[in-house]
Order: C-alpha cells, then sequence, then structure tokens
C-alpha cells in the first residue's frame, strides 16, 4: 500500500453544546479524488477548515505529506502544499482576473517582499497566472474586474488560482455551484485529469460529478462520518439512505 | 499614604470612571447596534453642558438644567442622526471618522459662535454642594456621591432596558443581524434614530453633572471623547457591561496613578526628577493599560471576537 | 475680507478724530498682530485685540494687520512668515501663549522686526535668549509668583501646598514662588495638562497640613478646580497667579473663588487716571469688563505709539530707543523698562470680592514693589 | 481611463508653477504655503500607503510625524548650543545637516513604526483604529511632559538646517527641496504598488484569507506596510520642523493624525495622488475661509460633511470620474 497524501485522524471541534466535527477521520491518498458529502449543516465547511489551517481543532491531528501540520497555521499548510478553494468565492474583487492569478504565482514563488518591479511586468508570474487560466477556460477574461465576473466564473477563478499554487493536494470546497450544468460536465471532465497532478479532497453538493469522479466518498452527519466507500457501496449504504434522503426529504 | 487618604482616591476613581460611563454607554451602544464610530458624540456632551448652564442662567434651578440638558443632546442627536449619521451606517470607518469629525468642527465653532469665547457658569444646587462624613470619618463631596449614584442608576436602567424590555430586544436583535430584525416587522431606521438620540442625551446628563463641577467651555467634549473610547476599546466594544468595567478601571488608573506614581518613584530617585516622571508616567497610564488589555484581549475584555 | 474691514475701521475711525495723533513726528507704522482668536482660549486672544484696538483707535498711522493663530505654535510660525514676507509689516505682537512665542519670537526678531509682548513672558526671551527688538510689556512668567511668595512671607503663611499643570509654564510659574518664598513647602503636585478633574488633588490638600493653596492653573483648568474645590469642604486659603481669577473666566467660576487672593500687575480699580479712561472706555464699547488681558493689549498700543511719537521705525536704534523711554501712561500706574527689555512695575495683591451681582477682583495691596525678574543678569545685549 | 493620469498631472505641475508665479510676483508666503502642502502632502503621501494600499486605518500617525519633527529638533539643538547629545558609551553629537536629520528620522520613525505595528496588527477593525491612536497619545502626553526638550514649549531651532550647496531660508529654495522629496516619494510609492509587495499587500485588505490560502501572512505584508509608512510620515515631519524651524508636542497631537487622515480622504484615499489633492485643498480652504471669518471652522467642517457624504472617492475621484481598477 502506498501512503496517505494527507491523512486526519480523529478531529473534534465543539461550539458550545455543538459538535460540529465529531471524531472525524479520512485519508486522502495519492491520484485520489475522495468526496466528502452530506446534507446541509454537516460540517463539512467546518472540517474543510480546520483541514486547511482556517480553524484550531480542539483534539486530533492533520498529517500532510508524511508530516503533522496541525500546529500550523492557513498559511504555513498552504506553503506545505494545500491548495484551497472556497465555498463562498474569496478573491481580491478589485482586480483583475490576471492579477488574482498572478497573485496566487507570487504565493508559490514566495518572494513577496519585493518593492520596485512592477509585478504585472514579471513574464514568469504572469505566464504562470496565464496558463492557470487558460486551463480553467478564463484566458479571455484576463483583464476583466473580478467583482464583474458572474458566480461560476468566479469558482473556475478560485480553481484557476488554486493551481498556481502547484499544489500538492487540492481541498475543493463546491467548485460546481453556480455553473450551471454545462459548465459542471467541463470542469467534472477537468478535475478528472487533474487528479494525476494531486489528489483532490472535493466537497459538493452536484452529485452527478461526485458519483462521477468520486473513487472514495465519506458520507458527513452531524460532524460524523458515517459511511466510507466507492460509489456503488455509498449508494447501496441503508445508513446513508436513511440519514442522507431522510434528511433531503425533510428539506 | 494614609489609608483614608488611599479610600478618598478610590472614591475618586471610581466618580471619575461613573462619570466616563455615562459617557461610554452610549458610545459602545451606538457601536454595538449601528457599527458606527462616533467621534462627534463629546459634542453631544458639550451640547449638554451649555444647554444646562444656559438654562440654570435664566432659571436658576438645577433640575430644570438637567431636563434641558437632556433633550437638547437628544434632540440634537436626533437630528444629527436624521441629516448626516443615517447616511453612513453602510459606509466603512473611514468615512465615519472623517464625517463625524467634521461635525466636531461644525458643533464647537456654533457653540461658540452661540454663546460666545469665554467659559460658561454652572454650578452644584446648594442642597448638594458641600461635603458629608462618611463612615471612618472620611469627608467627602456630596455631589460627587450623587454623581456615582445617577452612574450606577443610570448603568441599571440601561441593563433592565436592554435585558427586560421590547426596545432591548430590538437593540439585541439589531446587533446580531440588521436584516433579520428588518424582515421581523421594526422599522429599523426608527430605532437607530432612538439609539441614537438615547446615547446622545446620556452625553448631555454627563456634561450637564460634570459641567456643574468642571469648565463649561467649548472643546470641553474631546477629551473626555478619546477617554470614552479607551474606555470601549478596553471593555469591549458593544458590551455594556464592558463599558462599565472598563470605565472604572480607567477611572481607578488614571486618578491612582496621578496619586501613587509620583510617591512611587520618589523611592528610587530624586523627588523633583521623581515628580516630573511620576506625573508623566501617570498621564500615559491609561493608554499603557489600553495597549496591555488589548495585547492579551484584542476585541476588550468582554468584546465579541 | 475680515483682515480689509479691520484694517478699514482703524482707519475711518481716524477720519472722525484724527486730530489727538496728527503728531508732526508720528512714522508711519505697519503692526502684525498674530493672536488667538479661534477655538480653545480665544477669549484672552479677543481681549489682546480689543485691548490693543481700543488704544489705537483713530490713529491713521497705525496700520493693523491681524491674524488668528488657532493657538498652535505651527500656525503661529507661518503667520509670521507671511506678515513679514507678505505684509511687509514693521512691528509683531500679540501672541498669548509662551510655546508660542517662544516658536515666533526669535526668528521674527532674528529678521530685524520689532516684537512686542502682550502676555507672554518665557524665561528664555528675559535672559540668553534676550534680543534689543524684543520688548515684554506684560510680564515675565515668573513675575506674579515671585511677588505671591513674597507677599506669603510676610502675611503669616506657613505651610503651602503647590499645584501646577506639568509642562514648562507650569514648573517655572512654581519655580518662580519657591525663589521668594521661605515658609515649608508641604506638598508640590503637578498635574496633566488639561486635566480637568481635581478631585485626586484635593485629596491631597485635604490630607495635608498646609495651611495654603497656591495654584496655577490656566483657563479652563483653574475654573474645574476652583469649582470643586469650593464643594469639597477644604477650608485652606487659596492663593494663585491673576491667570485663574481674571475677568473672563470670575464669570464662570461664580461665588467659589471669593475670597481668593491673587496677584496681578493690573487691576480694574487701581486708581489713576489712565486706568479710569481705559476702564471707562472699554465698557463703552464692547459692553463687558476689561481683564488683564485686555489691559495689556492697551498699554501696548500705547507703548507703540509713544515711540512712533518720537522716532521713524525705519530707523531701528531710534526707535528701540523710543521704546525703551517707555513715555506713556500705563493704565497700571508704574511702568519701565529693565535693561533686558522686560517690566519693571508694581505687582499688587488682589481678592476676590462680589461687587454687586459681579464677581469681580480688588487690590488689597502691593505684593512686590517695582518687580524686576532674576533672569535680566543672563541677558547680553 | 486616462482622466486621472492627467489630472494627476495638472495638480502636480500647479505646485511649481504657482511657486513660480509667487516669486516673480515677490510673495513669498505663498511659496511657504506650497511648501507646506507639499509637506502634508508627503505625511499623507506615508499614511496612504498603510491606509489606502493596506486598508489600516490609523489614528496615531501624528506618533511618527512627531518622531521626525523631534528628530530634526533634538539633532538641531544640540547642534545649535554646541552641546552632545551623548558622551558614553559613544560621542553622539547634534548636526545641522538636513539629510543627516532625515536620516536619522525615517529611520527613528520606522522603528516606532516596527514597535508599535507588532503591538497594534494583532488587532483589526475599530479597535487597530483606537490602540493607534492611544500610542499616538501616549508620545503626546510623554512629549509635552519631557521637560529636557522644552515639553509643551517645544523647541525652537533659529535658522535651518543645510542642505549642500543651497540658501535653505530662501522660501523658493526650500520649496524645492521638499517639493523633490515628494516627488521622488510619489515616484517610489507607485512603484510600490505596482510590485509584487503592493499586489500582495492590497490583496490582503481586499481579502485576508485569499493571500493566506496563497501562503502569504497577511501580518508580515501590513507590519512592512506600517513601517514604510511611518518612515515617510516621519520624513515629512522633519521636513514640516525645518519648514517652521520649531517643533511641539502639537505634532504628536490626535487631531495632527485627524488631519493627515483628513488630506488622504478629501483627496481620495488609496489614489497615489489623493493626498496632495488632499493637502493643497485643505490649505487653499485654511487660507481662504480662514480670512473670511473668525467661525472659519464651521465651514470647514461643512465641506468636509458634503465631501464625504456626496463625493466618495475624493477630489480625485470626483474630477476622475467613475472609480477604476487598481491596475
Amino acid at each position: 500500500m502506498t501512503e496517505p497524501v494527507l491523512e486526519v485522524s480523529h478531529l473534534k471541534k465543539r461550539f458550545g453544546a455543538l459538535k460540529a466535527t465529531d471524531d472525524v477521520s479520512l485519508t486522502l491518498m495519492p491520484n485520489e479524488i475522495h468526496a466528502l458529502i452530506g446534507p446541509n449543516g454537516a460540517g463539512k465547511s467546518t472540517l474543510i477548515k480546520q483541514i486547511a489551517g482556517g480553524l484550531r481543532s480542539d483534539s486530533g491531528t492533520v498529517e500532510f505529506a508524511g508530516r503533522d501540520v496541525t500546529a500550523l497555521g492557513t498559511v504555513a499548510r498552504a506553503r506545505a502544499g494545500l491548495g484551497r478553494t472556497f465555498q463562498i468565492s474569496s478573491l481580491a474583487m478589485e482586480y483583475t482576473v490576471l492579477q488574482n492569478t498572478v497573485l496566487g504565482a507570487l504565493g508559490r514563488d514566495g518572494h513577496v517582499m519585493r518593492f520596485f518591479q512592477p509585478v504585472m511586468k514579471n513574464r514568469k508570474l504572469v505566464d504562470q497566472g496565464m496558463a492557470a487560466l487558460t486551463r480553467v477556460g478564463m484566458a479571455d477574461l484576463a483583464t476583466k474586474r473580478t467583482a464583474d465576473l458572474s458566480h461560476g466564473q468566479r469558482r473556475l477563478l478560485e480553481v484557476a488560482v488554486a493551481l498556481t499554487l502547484e499544489p500538492k493536494v487540492f481541498l475543493m470546497d463546491e467548485p460546481m455551484a453556480g455553473l450551471g450544468a454545462s459548465g459542471s460536465k467541463r470542469l467534472t471532465g477537468f478535475l478528472h485529469t487533474l487528479r494525476a497532478e494531486a489528489p483532490i479532497l472535493l466537497v459538493e453538493h452536484d452529485m452527478d460529478a461526485v458519483f462521477a469522479l468520486a473513487d472514495r466518498i465519506s458520507v458527513l452527519v452531524y460532524g460524523q462520518i458515517i459511511a466510507t466507500g466507492s460509489a456503488d457501496e455509498i449508494r447501496r449504504d441503508p445508513l446513508v439512505r436513511e440519514a442522507y434522503l431522510g434528511a433531503e426529504d425533510a428539506a | 499614604m494614609s489609608l483614608i487618604l488611599l479610600i478618598e482616591q478610590v472614591l475618586n476613581g471610581i466618580q471619575f470612571g461613573v462619570m466616563l460611563f455615562l459617557m461610554a454607554a452610549g458610545l459602545t451602544l451606538i457601536f454595538g447596534v449601528m457599527g458606527l464610530i462616533n467621534l462627534a458624540h463629546g459634542s453631544l456632551y458639550m451640547v449638554g453642558a451649555f444647554a444646562a448652564a444656559a438654562v440654570a442662567g435664566w432659571t436658576g434651578s438645577f433640575a430644570l438644567a438637567l431636563i434641558a440638558a437632556l433633550a437638547a443632546a437628544a434632540a440634537a442627536g436626533a437630528l444629527v442622526e436624521l441629516l448626516v449619521i443615517r447616511r453612513l451606517y453602510d459606509r466603512d470607518h473611514l468615512d465615519q471618522v472623517l464625517a463625524t469629525f467634521a461635525l466636531i468642527l461644525i458643533f464647537s465653532e456654533g457653540t461658540r459662535y452661540i454663546f460666545g469665547s469665554f467659559p460658561l457658569f454652572l454650578d452644584i444646587p446648594a442642597a448638594l454642594s458641600g461635603p458629608v462624613l462618611l463612615p471612618g470619618g472620611i469627608l467627602y463631596p456630596l455631589y460627587r456621591l450623587v454623581i456615582i449614584a445617577v452612574g450606577l442608576l443610570v448603568a441599571a436602567g440601561l441593563f433592565v432596558l436592554i435585558a427586560k424590555t421590547r426596545i432591548g430586544i430590538q437593540i439585541r436583535a439589531g446587533e446580531a443581524d440588521r436584516e433579520m430584525i428588518a424582515a421581523l416587522g421594526v422599522d429599523i431606521s426608527k430605532l437607530y434614530t432612538l439609539v441614537f438620540a438615547l446615547g446622545a442625551a446620556l452625553a448631555g446628563l454627563a456634561g450637564a453633572l460634570v459641567g456643574a463641577i468642571q469648565s463649561v467651555q467649548v472643546g470641553m467634549g474631546e477629551p473626555v471623547l478619546i477617554l470614552a473610547f479607551v474606555v470601549i476599546v478596553i471593555g469591549g466594544i458593544g458590551s455594556i457591561k464592558g463599558a462599565l468595567i472598563g470605565a472604572l478601571l480607567v477611572g481607578l488608573t488614571d486618578t491612582l496613578g496621578g496619586a501613587l506614581l509620583p510617591t512611587l518613584f520618589a523611592t528610587f530617585m530624586e523627588p523633583s526628577s521623581a515628580n516630573t516622571i511620576g506625573s508623566a508616567v501617570a498621564s500615559m497610564a491609561i493608554y499603557i493599560l489600553m495597549a496591555g488589555v488589548l495585547l492579551f484581549k484584542p476585541s476588550g475584555l468582554f468584546g465579541a471576537t | 475680507m475680515k483682515i480689509k474691514s479691520l484694517i478699514a475701521a482703524v482707519s475711518i475711525a481716524a477720519l472722525g478724530s484724527g486730530a489727538a495723533w496728527a503728531d508732526a513726528h508720528s512714522s508711519k507704522v505697519k503692526v502684525g498682530m498674530i493672536t488667538t482668536l479661534s477655538g480653545g482660549g480665544a477669549g484672552l486672544g479677543i481681549d489682546v485685540r480689543d485691548g490693543f484696538m481700543l488704544a489705537a483707535k483713530g490713529n491713521e498711522n497705525l496700520e493693523l494687520v491681524i491674524e488668528d493663530d488657532q493657538r498652535k505654535p505651527d500656525i503661529a510660525v507661518q503667520l509670521a512668515d507671511k506678515l513679514i514676507q507678505s505684509e511687509k509689516v514693521d512691528v509683531l505682537t500679540g501672541i498669548i501663549w509662551s510655546n508660542l512665542a517662544m516658536a515666533v519670537v526669535p526668528a521674527a526678531t532674528a529678521q530685524g522686526k520689532f516684537y512686542l509682548s502682550p502676555n507672554a513672558g518665557p524665561s528664555a526671551l528675559a535672559g540668553k535668549g534676550c534680543s534689543p527688538l524684543y520688548f515684554n510689556v506684560a510680564w515675565q512668567n515668573d513675575a506674579f509668583n515671585e511677588a505671591a511668595g513674597a507677599w506669603a512671607n510676610e502675611n503669616g503663611i506657613k505651610k503651602v501646598f503647590l499645584m501646577a499643570p506639568n509642562y514648562p509654564a507650569g514648573q517655572d510659574m512654581i519655580a518662580g514662588f519657591k525663589r521668594t518664598y521661605k515658609g515649608d513647602v508641604v506638598e508640590e503636585v503637578y498635574t496633566k495638562l488639561g486635566q480637568t478633574d481635581y478631585a485626586a488633588e484635593i485629596a491631597q490638600m485635604r490630607a495635608s497640613d498646609a495651611d495654603t493653596i497656591y495654584f496655577f492653573l490656566p483657563g479652563g483648568m483653574g475654573i474645574s478646580f476652583m469649582k470643586q474645590y469650593a464643594g469639597s469642604g477644604v477650608d485652606k486659603a487659596v492663593m494663585g497667579p491673576a491667570f485663574s481669577f481674571d475677568q473672563g473666566i470670575l464669570g464662570a467660576i461664580g461665588d467659589a473663588a471669593l475670597g481668593v487672593k491673587n496677584t496681578s500687575h493690573w487691576s480694574k480699580d487701581i486708581d489713576n487716571e489712565a486706568n479710569k479712561k481705559f476702564v471707562a472706555d472699554f465698557q463703552a464699547e464692547y459692553g463687558r469688563l476689561p481683564s488683564l488681558y485686555a489691559a495689556q493689549g492697551y498699554d501696548t498700543a500705547l507703548l507703540l505709539q509713544s515711540a512712533m511719537g518720537k522716532a521713524d521705525v525705519k530707523d531701528a536704534a531710534a526707535f528701540q530707543a523710543a521704546l525703551e523711554e517707555a513715555d506713556f501712561a500705563s493704565v497700571r500706574g508704574k511702568f519701565a523698562f529693565a535693561p533686558n527689555h522686560h517690566p519693571i512695575q508694581d505687582i499688587f495683591m488682589r481678592e476676590v470680592v462680589k461687587e454687586g451681582d459681579v464677581v469681580t477682583n480688588k487690590v488689597i495691596g502691593v505684593a512686590s514693589p517695582d518687580h524686576q525678574d532674576v533672569y535680566g543678569a543672563e541677558c547680553k545685549m | 481611463m486616462a482622466r486621472e493620469p492627467l489630472i494627476n498631472i495638472i495638480l502636480f505641475a500647479l505646485f511649481p508653477v504657482t511657486a513660480g508665479v509667487a516669486m516673480v510676483l515677490d510673495e513669498p508666503f505663498i511659496i511657504t504655503l506650497m511648501t507646506k502642502a507639499a509637506i502634508l502632502a508627503l505625511a499623507g503621501v506615508g499614511l496612504n500607503i498603510a491606509l489606502g494600499l493596506g486598508g489600516l486605518v490609523s489614528f496615531g500617525h501624528a506618533a511618527f510625524f512627531g518622531i521626525g519633527g523631534y528628530a530634526m529638533g533634538v539633532l538641531a539643538s544640540h547642534a545649535q548650543s554646541y552641546t552632545p547629545i551623548m558622551e558614553t558609551p559613544i560621542l553622539i553629537e547634534g548636526t545641522k545637516s538636513m539629510l543627516v536629520i532625515w536620516g536619522v528620522a525615517v529611520v527613528a520613525a520606522a522603528l516606532a513604526a516596527l514597535l508599535i505595528g507588532v503591538l497594534s496588527l494583532r488587532t483589526t477593525g475599530v479597535y487597530f483604529i483606537m490602540i493607534t491612536l492611544a500610542f499616538g497619545q501616549m508620545l503626546y502626553y510623554f512629549a509635552i511632559s519631557w521637560p529636557a526638550y522644552g515639553g509643551e514649549d517645544g523647541l525652537s531651532i533659529y535658522i535651518r538646517n543645510d542642505f549642500p550647496g543651497l540658501n535653505t531660508l530662501d522660501p523658493i529654495q526650500f520649496f524645492a527641496i521638499a517639493f523633490t522629496v515628494l516627488a521622488a516619494v510619489l515616484f517610489i510609492a507607485g512603484r510600490l504598488a505596482k510590485a509584487p509587495f503592493g499586489l500582495a499587500l492590497s490583496a490582503a485588505r481586499q481579502n485576508p484569507e485569499r493571500v493566506e490560502t496563497v501562503g502569504v501572512a497577511p501580518f508580515r505584508l501590513r507590519l512592512v506596510a506600517f513601517i514604510i509608512s511611518g518612515a515617510v510620515t516621519g520624513l515629512a515631519g522633519a521636513l514640516f520642523a525645518d519648514l517652521n524651524r520649531f517643533v511641539s508636542p502639537t505634532m504628536f497631537s490626535w487631531q495632527t493624525s485627524g488631519e493627515i487622515m483628513i488630506f488622504v480622504i478629501l483627496g481620495g484615499v488609496g489614489r497615489l495622488f489623493g493626498p496632495v489633492a488632499g493637502a493643497a485643498l485643505f490649505i487653499l480652504l485654511e487660507h481662504v475661509l480662514g480670512g473670511l471669518s473668525d467661525f472659519w471652522h464651521v465651514y470647514l467642517g461643512l465641506l468636509l460633511l458634503l465631501v464625504v457624504l456626496f463625493a466618495r472617492g475624493g477630489l480625485i475621484g470626483t474630477l476622475a470620474g467613475k472609480e477604476t481598477a487598481h491596475d
């Protein structure tokens, strides 16, 4: 067996009486797409934050590329190779689309403390930014102001910024939301090729995409993982059907 | 320093703190509910003091003067809210700082235009003047005890208002979520005007109470304003409880620092330089206190994180 | 516009009663007045200005340009630059505050302009920093305090409690008092500049065994202190330099100030012709009682005009000599310049009394006759 | 799109043109006013690096302005009285050299900004505004109470400091110095905004989470921005002290912080030339309104209010039309 790239063990997080994350363990193997699904309020976003470093866990560990990163913050984890996209777009809205990916390339490059040469004339960084935009099919939008993009376009830009980081692992929080059927389908195809570069931990509501892409699926309900397995296993799991579909019905 | 003197100084610190609380309560309420930094709060304090001095001059009645101070400050507050402040709620802090800074200029020079450049006369009523004998043989000015009592009453009133009344529920809801309260069918702009006027009235009350033992003059609001900001930042912005605790902390630090530090420095320095340096450090003490609190609690003692 | 209208006011009045100053010798002089007319402390500047204009009324040879320094040193410096560079004035005057004077006076005299101080008298300008072109028509900062110390010695004051704000003028005032006072200083307290609450200090006063409180707290600080002191029940005698008990301030303190002793070089009840005329004219012109600042502004204009009658301002040496003569009828009575161009004058002790409904001052004696400052020895000119 | 640069050029050219005309007309005071505007603009440019670019609403920049001023005051007063600043362990003498004074002012202000920044940047929002205010007030009271350098009275320097090859007391020559410094700092600040650092800093203002996610710590960016900002404002303070040949604690007061902030907002936050426009307008208003009435602060207040309420984006923003993207 190969070693997992990302290994989360016994993570816990409480907010007052609410157990947002209740003893969650999961792994992400090389070249794998591991989907995390669950009804609204199950604690997916909290878990992603804990893994990305934005939220301190009460207990448990996060190991990344064989290294315990539990004590590290967002910045250090990003530098170690965690590439994250956000559920609610988290971009520099005043910037152009290209400036956002150049920012990513700059972060990857690491030399932020340069004060004189215009960054948008730095061939290397601009090329990296453009390349990432081209890959998600946004090259023609490069000079557009980010605030003027549609929701779907912002999701794609999130992915493009993550690409510039050349991460060892992608953490993607609902990248398909707002894309529409055809956009969703294109991104699904793209993520499929992306797994060869780095495995993806994918939080997603679009079940078609999840079942088409995921090697393994974990189901999170009330902060607990109630099942992990292949698409077929999850479809058949009675617990999942009850908790998940039951919840869907209720909604 | 004798024990009696120490107790007297502690009382002075509490009195100063309670006075600051009257200022800070309005400021923190306005910030908590509307998210607004109001630098012109000191001007409302000044308006209260001038209104009180003017009415006391005409009628000779301190009670009428207090009522006039409350009314004038509340009216000025409501007016300012309707004309200016309500355009600032969805602006960033920067715009709020500049606009309310502009209001200070207008209020100060406007007051000078109306009342002239010389300080006004406002005295405490005869019934409240002079000292009283406290247990333990401490002689203490009655009026300062009255200020302490009024301040604590206002604090209690505010707690009840916020915890128990309909308005209080609306205020708390407004702090939590503006859209929520609008969805509940509350007229939010009316609520905001009301809260602003309430905060202004408190500042006006403080101005009138303090004006009777200090100088009623243009610009009297700004030093108090800065101190009130220190208070609410220490206490945690938006928290009435924080404002009370913060005010008492600042009051005690300032009073006891001024009284004790020079003596303390004199234990290891020659007296004359101990005096100057001690006084210098004492005048910085509350700012040091504030920086210290923020280092350990970046959102103040009772602030929401 | 404001400036122009003031100039006009002075010269239009001249048409009516010009005869009084139509002296054949009289030379033309352009005066720049920098004083505080807006913001806190504007009352003092307004009084100096009004006093000056009252004395200069009708003199068509005196052109006056008035500027507001807002009590900010940097503004004062820039206004001085403006008056010297653009308006090309011959004489500067008007500054109220020591720190503003320190910012303006050395540069102004270095550029060959006369400066007549109607209020501030920092020790540096009386001693090492003195200048042939600088004349102080008011007092050296220490004067009232030295006189108070001397008076205390002779009036059985044995133990004093001293208080002043913690800034140079405050420290100078206390030092001035201690220079002449021979009794015990039981406590010496420095408060924060601009402090408004004196409960802590009053508590210390109560606890001390001093028989007299001597304090210097200018402007609103003094008002706050006196009101709080009166309510505290501490019954020690109170004394201080005149600044906290001047006419503009007494109205705001009220009865709380009654009985307080304060030293001053002027009082409205000093018995001489010039003073009677001044007090009456000032009330007639402005409808209020004059303050000591108004008196100083008035004397400054009298001094200037006396020199104008003797010499041309363009001849600096002659004009300086004319100023040194101080040949004018001061509202204070006796007035002469010491070699360092600071006044030799009587410092009176006044007491705050009530005349009808008005709280005001009454002279009760001379605290220090022919008082002269101690810094003159360091002055080399 | 090209309107803002055009406005900038006109605005900038207005300084030397006005000063030149004033020289021809023999109105040295106008030159002095333009010098003052240039120096205050410089202070604003400094604040704008923290405020406009970094989103750090510092209400305590008077601290750096004052430190720069006192760097000049202390060095020049010791040189003036021929007394060394310290003799042990090493001899440090005062100086009348403007260049040395600038160096000391910049370094001292930068060190203070480092210290204040490390402590203040742990907080955000209103807390940041207030803690920077608190540090400014600390220095203000310190300067007032400390007797060694004049306390509240301040320090007078009788003659302006020296600049190689120039007569600094001549208004037009001193204007040239101040204006050149402003131009140089504007150039550097313009480059800074477009450099990698500026890109990341401005992104951290727009969305700190974004910057963290690409592996850059906003705290470091902000701290460095705060230091640069403080240093520039410190340099302005040294020049301002030299303009007046005088320093006093007023330079540390919270009103000074407020005024520097007004220059920035009046001109347009985050716009390179915003503080230049703001300072020029402020000086103009002070000069014109001050002559109209004793109560000119009322008009100033009303005008500021109108700008905030109705002219968002400040003077330059209003003149340049709709807000443009920072690129």
